[in-house]
């Protein structure tokens, strides 16, 4: 083992030096902070590329290698490389140096400039740990500090009141889901007696762990990736956290942190297997990761239908794309999870940063409704956030050749169509990601129609508007760059990820083998069956992606408001002839629709029925439904998480009244539970226990109220 | 309780042992207490307190004189004549908290010093 | 004699500071507070040298090598001497928080308030030296007098006496209480060496001193010891502030001077657990049959981490949220004092937390010192807008804040990790315990957090930069690394914990 | 005879306990807890322990109680002659007393059978081998006893001592 890969460890620590020399420094550091993040991030590029070619040569690579341990506890810090870590570390160091560099733009003038790529920087670093580490904790503790970073930073504006409300908002909710991974972690411990990831899976392999004590870690361990990866019910801190800023929406909420939660699904999955007993499915771990994945895509992207912010269109984006990737792991197929993750990271870095480019180049709009034609103004923005649009929604020519979301895509729902689910149930999951796929055709065309197509709605934005600084464009062409090409390395990437002698897959699959699913001829119908369906996929996924472009462009090529006109009114029988007959008319085109919607010409009833229903039924009842789940979202969903909260409050609130300030009460409470406590003790029983405590702390409230009666009368 | 009446009773007649003394600590510990809970007078409390640390004097010699080796082991002696130790000290501090407060609010009642709470 | 080093120098310097107090006013007395502290600092670094030393002879040589009149009552083990450095440390901490206070506030008796606390230290240290009921318990009322006092200090202030009167009058309730079962518990074995005790009540039958002494029921089962055991729980619930014995903490706490507080908060409570391993876990814990305190203790250990942790929620009051959150954390520890089944692990558990919780808890507390040194008050609202005007003072919380709630990379979550682990044994199997633990955790992470929101995300009134005293601003520092640099190092401290307790199990 | 020694003794003790603690006159309970003290010293002296019974007269009878005059008078005089010695609603105190006292009696009667006191030396309970135990056996108790009394005097006078350069809030109490 060669140097570079036995200290493989240091691509985490030298963002953490990073950080501490800016911190320290401040505006006196290089680049007033930024280059030496960007200098320990490229390092750590090139070092996490050529981890990747010693993996794909077949090199051994650091398994479980000890940096710091207490000898027999159990506790220690390790780490280790393998296929899909170091595809892992590649993305995260090459998605975080480009968003670091083009922050250098986008954080122009800022007053906190340098703290800004400090928190950067060690943000990098704990993402970083948590790919690497071999041990769950040190992967609770990065994922506890990666959840810390994003607080501060997206309440990095804290003077705006939401930024402030939503940082919070996100430590809340994503602490809720930690509960349960804190006590998957602990209850792993007791039941596997350490936390090293090897050990677990040899003994996860070799049936050391009961089918329902497994279940319950399993989904522990998801409940705290259902926080960080924002799916359903646990979503919504996503699109509020929007009020950070867009680098750190770009790399924290689309790139690396919410699929931190993915990733260690990813990671810990032989325990998922473990249970995965496809007859009884309600204690079948996987099964709930297909279908709260499989229900987050859908839910999410007909929540993107509604949304005019930009960011928040991508945010709700991310989620449903969220839910493809564990729509894959719940389908047990862990490569698609990784491979959509992977190649999903750089699209969606790429749509943020061409977001939060428009943000700087209209001078802070992000009203969609506001902008409009701005491809004249922003070409090169317009270019390349056309091209991560096309590979979000997996456009490509089924069977030649196609973007990366086209490989990616079709490969989680592939996975889902095999799934080795009950027919219905992988009917369903399979229905959850093909609508969520048309509607994401639907939503990201309509998002560029509003932003760069149509004529300029806001002739004020549209004059002021400009392309952005080099250093922003550059990332931009960049990440556009991998959007459509790197689904072409999914071939190479599966193999390393795969074929490598990793323990993580090893482990899986010998359990997979033993349990009797993989014998030859099951194996070959098996690769038949995915060929077919792969195929399959692909053709009808390309119908529907070319359906929602197409839904898209119908609808929005006037602008927004034709399609709000279709929310109002939807009942209104000709606006079908308007919308495919003339959809490039404008406000005026519009007025005339209503015009001859009132009149009701007759002749437009063969049409409506004909050719618009599709597009008005869709579109009427997705608007609709997305209206009101967004309202639930807002409205009951929120609510919950507050609840949680102020209950804790209003029984404190209630208990802070025994603390009346009286010293006789306190020495009546403590004498008379001392005397309680013996007698029940003595006479054996909790209860006696607790009634005469009961009655000891009723009394002295008692005597306390009458006190105070007796006094004030 | 009836089965201690007579018990008590005729016990009274017989020489004076160790449960007697027990018991009369015991009684002497309650009765301190009693004034403790119910004495708004801070002064009053301290007085009590008194006696309940004399209780336990009381039990602390009568175990050392009715234990098993009076002759070898003085733990009981010893022990006694640390709590008067600390008794005393703890009159010192305490008539010295007292005396400051009420100085201040000029009260010593302990129930009318309740500025926190909640 | 050399093991005693630690005592020596707390009791040296308590003396000093009393002389001193002869003629020493005002800013003197902030040079005397610096001077104590670098007396601790040299201490604390000799006495780590004695504990190599010690450790490395092993506890009974380090036993022959004290006098035979001293080591009868004086246990002269490494875990004793280690709690001694502890003791001499927190001393050395609180010489430094209160720097400022005793300069400028404090123009009366200020070198008084030093002598006080190095004299409560020396407490401290003398109840982990403790092997007999007698020492054990007047070590206890040392500190117990010395905290009156320090939380009466402000002798002008309604507030402080009011504090110093409550806390004196349940104090000595509940120490009456505990004699009264010290004087059972010396009735029934005729002892009061805690190895006797031992012996007597720890191996489940009445030792022969007991049979001579009349008793007719031998077992740990008898209900005299029964009542002796807990009248002693009731005396150190009320030190370790457990509910429903907590109920001083709160108003003690808002009430006495806030360096006083930062002292009580820690040194008291440290006492009491210290007291608690002696006495509950390592005597009064038979090898067979049922212990006879852990089933109400066990109780009231989920109820005191629930109330500390809800009632905290409501407060706007940073001391007093401090104090709910203290006994919030003195529940926390009792969770590895219920699961004495796992002895090896809920020892270490015991002494990692105690570590973690003086740190963080010190660090927290020396926060409010130096703004309340400023402002004079330290409800929530003066903390807005902090981070503009001390961010050193906005992050430092930041990191006790993460530390007190348990969030990693901190001391706190190492310490929390490790009690979870006691209770979760196969010995002991207090899963629900655990479980209410963890929920507590995280409710805990709201209100400390929302003390950062207003630091960093409320706008503040006033806006100008606050210049950290000397002495709160190094305090803040040394217990800022302690929080951090502990992780690493805590490898090493588990081992010698580890090894420490099985030499204390043996004892 | 003995045991008519210690009947005299516990019930005056005992008497005076109960004035100590219902009297309204706050002179009647601390002249009560006086001859409570005393009568105390008198069961030491019965329970062949002279050294505590002396101990017992000079600390607590001469001395926590004459503080406790000292006190008294002071509050009284700055009071005007009149201070408030009642007793709080007792509702609460008296449960928590006869829970007390209804498991301890019973309780220690039963536990401990009727055992004789067995015969002591007087050299034995004197006070050489009291001094004995205490230096040779005792030292560390010892010492952190007398540091115990030095804080409590720290304590009072921080508390009551009057600073000469500032004059606190009026009061007509020395």
């Amino acid at each position: 083992m060669d140097l570079l890969s036995q200290h493989a460890y240091l691509i985490a620590v030298l963002p953490v030096l990073a950080f501490g020399a800016v911190l320290l420094l401040g505006q006196k550091a290089p680049g007033r902070g930024a280059y030496l993040p960007i200098a320990a991030l490229a390092i750590g590029t090139v070092w996490s590329i050529y981890l990747c070619a010693r993996i794909h040569s077949g090199a051994a690579l650091p398994q479980g290698r000890l940096l710091w341990g207490v000898g027999s506890t159990g506790f220690y810090i390790s780490f280790l490389v393998d296929g899909g870590g170091a595809a892992m570390l590649t993305m995260v160091c090459s998605v975080a140096l480009l968003i670091v560099i083009y922050s250098q733009g986008y954080m122009r003038g800022d007053a906190h400039y340098s703290r800004f790529f400090a928190y950067l920087s060690l943000f990098s670093a704990s993402m970083l740990g948590f790919v690497l580490s071999s041990n769950l904790l040190l992967m609770f503790i990065c994922w506890e500090l990666v959840g810390l970073m994003s607080y501060l930073l997206i309440g990095f504006w804290f003077h705006k009141p939401e930024a402030a409300r939503a940082c919070k908002k996100a430590f809340m909710t994503t602490r809720l889901g930690d509960l349960g991974i804190t006590l998957a972690v602990v209850a792993l411990y007791h039941e596997a007696g350490t936390l090293d990831l090897r050990v677990i899976f040899e003994k996860v392999a070799a049936g050391g762990l009961d089918t329902p004590m497994a279940f319950w870690i399993a989904m522990g361990l998801f409940a705290g990736a259902v926080g960080k990866s924002a799916q359903f019910p646990l979503h919504v801190w996503l699109p509020d956290a929007m009020e950070g800023p867009t680098p750190v929406s770009a790399l924290i909420h689309a790139a690396t942190m919410v699929a931190a939660g993915v990733f260690l699904v990813w990671r810990t999955f032989p325990v998922f297997a473990a249970t995965a007993d496809y007859a009884l499915m309600p204690y079948c771990a996987p099964f709930w990761v297909a279908l709260i994945g499989g229900f987050t895509a859908l839910f999410a992207s007909t929540m993107a239908v509604v949304q005019d912010d930009i960011k928040r269109v991508l945010a709700y984006s991310t989620i449903s794309q969220l839910g493809y990737m564990m729509l894959a792991l719940g389908c047990s197929a862990l490569f698609a999870g990784l491979f959509h993750l992977l190649t999903h990271a750089f699209f969606k870095a790429c749509l943020f940063l061409g977001a939060g480019s428009v943000i700087i180049g209209t001078h802070h709009v992000q009203d969609m409704r506001k902008m409009g034609g701005l491809r004249v103004k922003m070409p090169v923005t317009f270019w390349t956030f056309v091209i991560a649009t096309a590979a979000l929604c997996g456009l490509g020519i089924p069977g030649v050749v196609g973007l990366s979301g086209f490989y990616s895509k079709d490969a989680v729902l592939a996975a889902a169509k095999v799934a080795e689910y009950p027919g219905e149930v992988a009917v369903v999951l399979y229905g959850f990601g093909q609508v969520g796929a048309l509607l994401t055709a639907f939503y990201m065309t309509r998002c560029v129609m509003l932003t760069f197509m149509t004529s300029p709605r806001d002739a004020h934005v549209f004059e002021h508007a400009s392309e952005t600084p080099r250093c922003m464009t550059v990332p931009l062409v960049v990440l556009a760059a991998v959007a459509l090409s790197g689904g072409w390395a999914g071939h190479a990437l599966q193999g390393f990820v795969e074929d490598h002698p990793g323990y993580r897959i090893e482990s899986a699959e010998s359990w997979l083998a033993e349990h009797g699913q993989a014998t030859a001829a099951l194996e070959e119908a098996q690769a038949r069956a995915e060929h077919q369906a792969h195929r399959f996929v692909e053709l009808v996924s390309f119908g529907c992606i070319l359906a929602g472009v197409g839904l898209g462009v119908a609808l929005y090529r006037g602008g927004p408001e034709r399609a709000d006109a279709l929310a109002r009114k939807p009942v209104l029988a000709l606006l079908h002839l308007v919308l495919v007959n003339k959809y490039y008319l404008d406000h005026a085109w519009a007025a005339f629709v209503r015009v001859v919607v009132r009149f009701e010409i007759a002749l437009a009833f063969v049409d409506y029925w004909v050719v618009d229903g599709i597009v008005r039924g869709v579109g009427w009842s997705t608007l609709r439904v997305m209206r009101w789940s967004w309202a639930f979202d807002k409205w009951v969903v929120d609510k919950v998480v507050e609840a949680f909260a102020w209950a804790a409050g209003g029984l404190g609130e209630v208990l802070r009244q025994t603390q009346t300030g009286s010293v006789h009460v306190y020495m009546t409470v403590t004498a008379g539970v001392a005397v309680a406590g013996v007698l029940a003790t003595i006479l054996g029983s909790v209860w006696v226990f607790a009634g005469l405590f009961g009655v000891c702390v009723l009394g002295a409230a008692g005597w306390h109220a009458a006190l105070v009666g007796r006094r004030t009368v | 309780m009836g089965f201690m009446l007579g018990d008590i009773l005729e016990s009274l007649g017989q020489p004076v042992g160790l449960r007697h003394c027990l018991v009369f600590a015991a009684l002497l510990f309650a009765v301190g207490l009693y004034g403790v809970l119910t004495r708004r007078n801070a002064i009053g409390i301290l007085m009590a307190l008194e006696l309940m640390l004399n209780a336990v004097n009381a039990n602390l010699v009568a175990f050392w004189r009715y234990g098993p080796g009076p002759r070898e082991a003085l733990n009981g002696q010893v022990f006694a004549v640390f709590v008067i130790t600390m008794a005393a000290a703890e009159a010192a501090v305490g008539l010295a908290i007292i005396l400051a407060l009420f100085r201040l609010r000029r009260t010593v009642n302990a129930d009318e010093v309740n500025l926190l709470k909640g | 004699m050399l093991f005693l080093f630690p005592e020596l120098i707390l009791c040296g310097l308590g003396l000093g500071a009393t002389v001193a107090a002869l003629f020493c006013r005002g800013r003197g007395a902030g040079r005397w507070a610096l001077y104590g502290f670098f007396v601790c600092l040299a201490g604390v670094v000799t006495g780590l040298c004695l504990l190599a030393y010690a450790i490395d002879l092993g506890p009974e040589a380090t036993g022959q090598l004290t006098p035979e009149f001293i080591a009868r009552t004086f246990a002269v083990d490494p875990l004793s001497l280690f709690f001694s450095t502890l003791a001499l440390a927190v001393c050395g901490l609180a010489m430094l928080f209160s720097m400022e206070f005793v300069e400028e506030v404090l123009e009366e008796h200020p070198a008084e308030f030093l002598a006080l606390i190095a004299f409560a230290s020396l407490g401290i240290a003398c109840v982990a030296r403790s092997r007999d009921l007698i020492t054990l318990f007047f070590s206890l009322e040392l500190v117990s007098i010395s905290g009156y006092l320090l939380s009466g200090m402000l002798r002008r202030e309604p507030r402080s006496l009011e504090a110093a009167l409550k806390y004196f009058l349940i104090g000595a309730v509940s120490s009456a209480i505990m004699l009264f079962g010290m004087s059972l518990i010396y009735g029934l074995t005729g002892a009061t060496d805690l190895r006797v005790l031992r012996d007597a009540v720890g191996e489940g039958h009445l030792h022969a001193v007991g049979q001579l002494a009349g008793v007719r029921m031998v077992s740990s089962q008898d209900p005299m010891v029964i009542t002796g055991i807990l009248c002693i729980v009731v005396g150190l619930g009320f030190k370790i502030a457990m509910v429903p014995f907590h109920m001083w903490c709160p108003d003690v706490y808002e009430g006495a001077p806030t360096p006083a507080t930062a002292f009580l908060s820690v040194g008291p409570k440290a006492a009491g657990f210290v007291a608690i391993v002696r006495l509950l876990m390592l005597t009064f814990a038979p090898s067979s049959g049922p212990v006879p305190w852990a089933q109400p203790v066990l109780w009231l250990c989920a109820l005191t981490m629930t109330l500390g942790n809800v009632v905290a929620c409501r407060q706007t009051n940073l001391k007093r949220m401090l104090a709910y959150s203290s006994i919030a954390h003195s529940g926390y520890i009792l969770i590895a004092v219920v699961s004495l089944g796992s002895a090896d692990l809920a020892l270490p558990a015991i002494v990692m937390y105690l570590i973690a919780y003086v740190l963080m808890n010190v660090g927290a507390f020396s926060v409010v010192i130096a703004l309340s040194n400023i402002e004079g008050r330290e409800d929530i609202h003066a903390y807005n807008g902090l981070s503009k005007r001390s961010p050193y003072l906005a992050y430092a919380w930041v990191i006790f804040a993460m530390s007190l709630a348990g969030v990693p990379p901190t001391a706190g979550f190492l310490g929390k990790l490790y009690v979870f682990m006691a209770a979760l044994d196969d010995r002991v199997r207090l899963y629900w315990l655990a479980v209410v633990g963890v929920a507590n955790a995280v409710i805990s992470v709201w209100y400390y957090f929302r003390v950062a929101r207003h630091m960093f995300f409320v706008e503040g009134v006033r806006t100008e930069p606050i210049r950290v005293g000397r002495g709160a601003g190094w305090a803040i520092g040394l217990s800022l690394a302690g929080t951090l640099v502990l992780v690493p190092l805590f490898p090493w401290l588990i081992s010698f914990a580890t090894s420490a307790a099985q030499v204390l199990g043996a004892w | 005879m003995g045991s008519v020694v210690f009947y005299f003794f516990a019930f005056a003790a005992l008497a005076c306990a109960v004035i100590v603690v219902t009297s309204r006159h706050i002179v009647r309970s601390v002249a009560a807890l006086f001859v409570c003290m005393a009568a105390m010293a008198g069961i030491y002296f019965f329970l062949s322990a002279p050294f505590i019974g002396a101990m017992q007269l000079m600390i607590y009878a001469g001395g926590i109680t004459v503080l406790l005059i000292f006190a008294v008078m002071l509050v009284r005089r700055a009071a005007g002659g009149q201070v408030e010695h009642a007793s709080r609603n007792p509702g609460g105190a008296i449960v928590v007393v006869i829970g007390f006292v209804g498991w301890m009696a019973p309780a220690a009667w039963m536990a401990f059978g009727p055992r004789q006191m067995p015969p002591v030396e007087p050299r034995v309970a004197g006070v050489e081998s009291l001094a004995d135990d205490l230096i040779r056996h005792y030292v560390p108790a010892f010492e952190i006893a007398s540091v115990l009394l030095l804080v409590a005097m720290i304590g009072a006078v921080v508390l009551t001592l009057r600073a000469k350069q500032r004059e606190g809030p009026p009061t007509d109490d020395e």
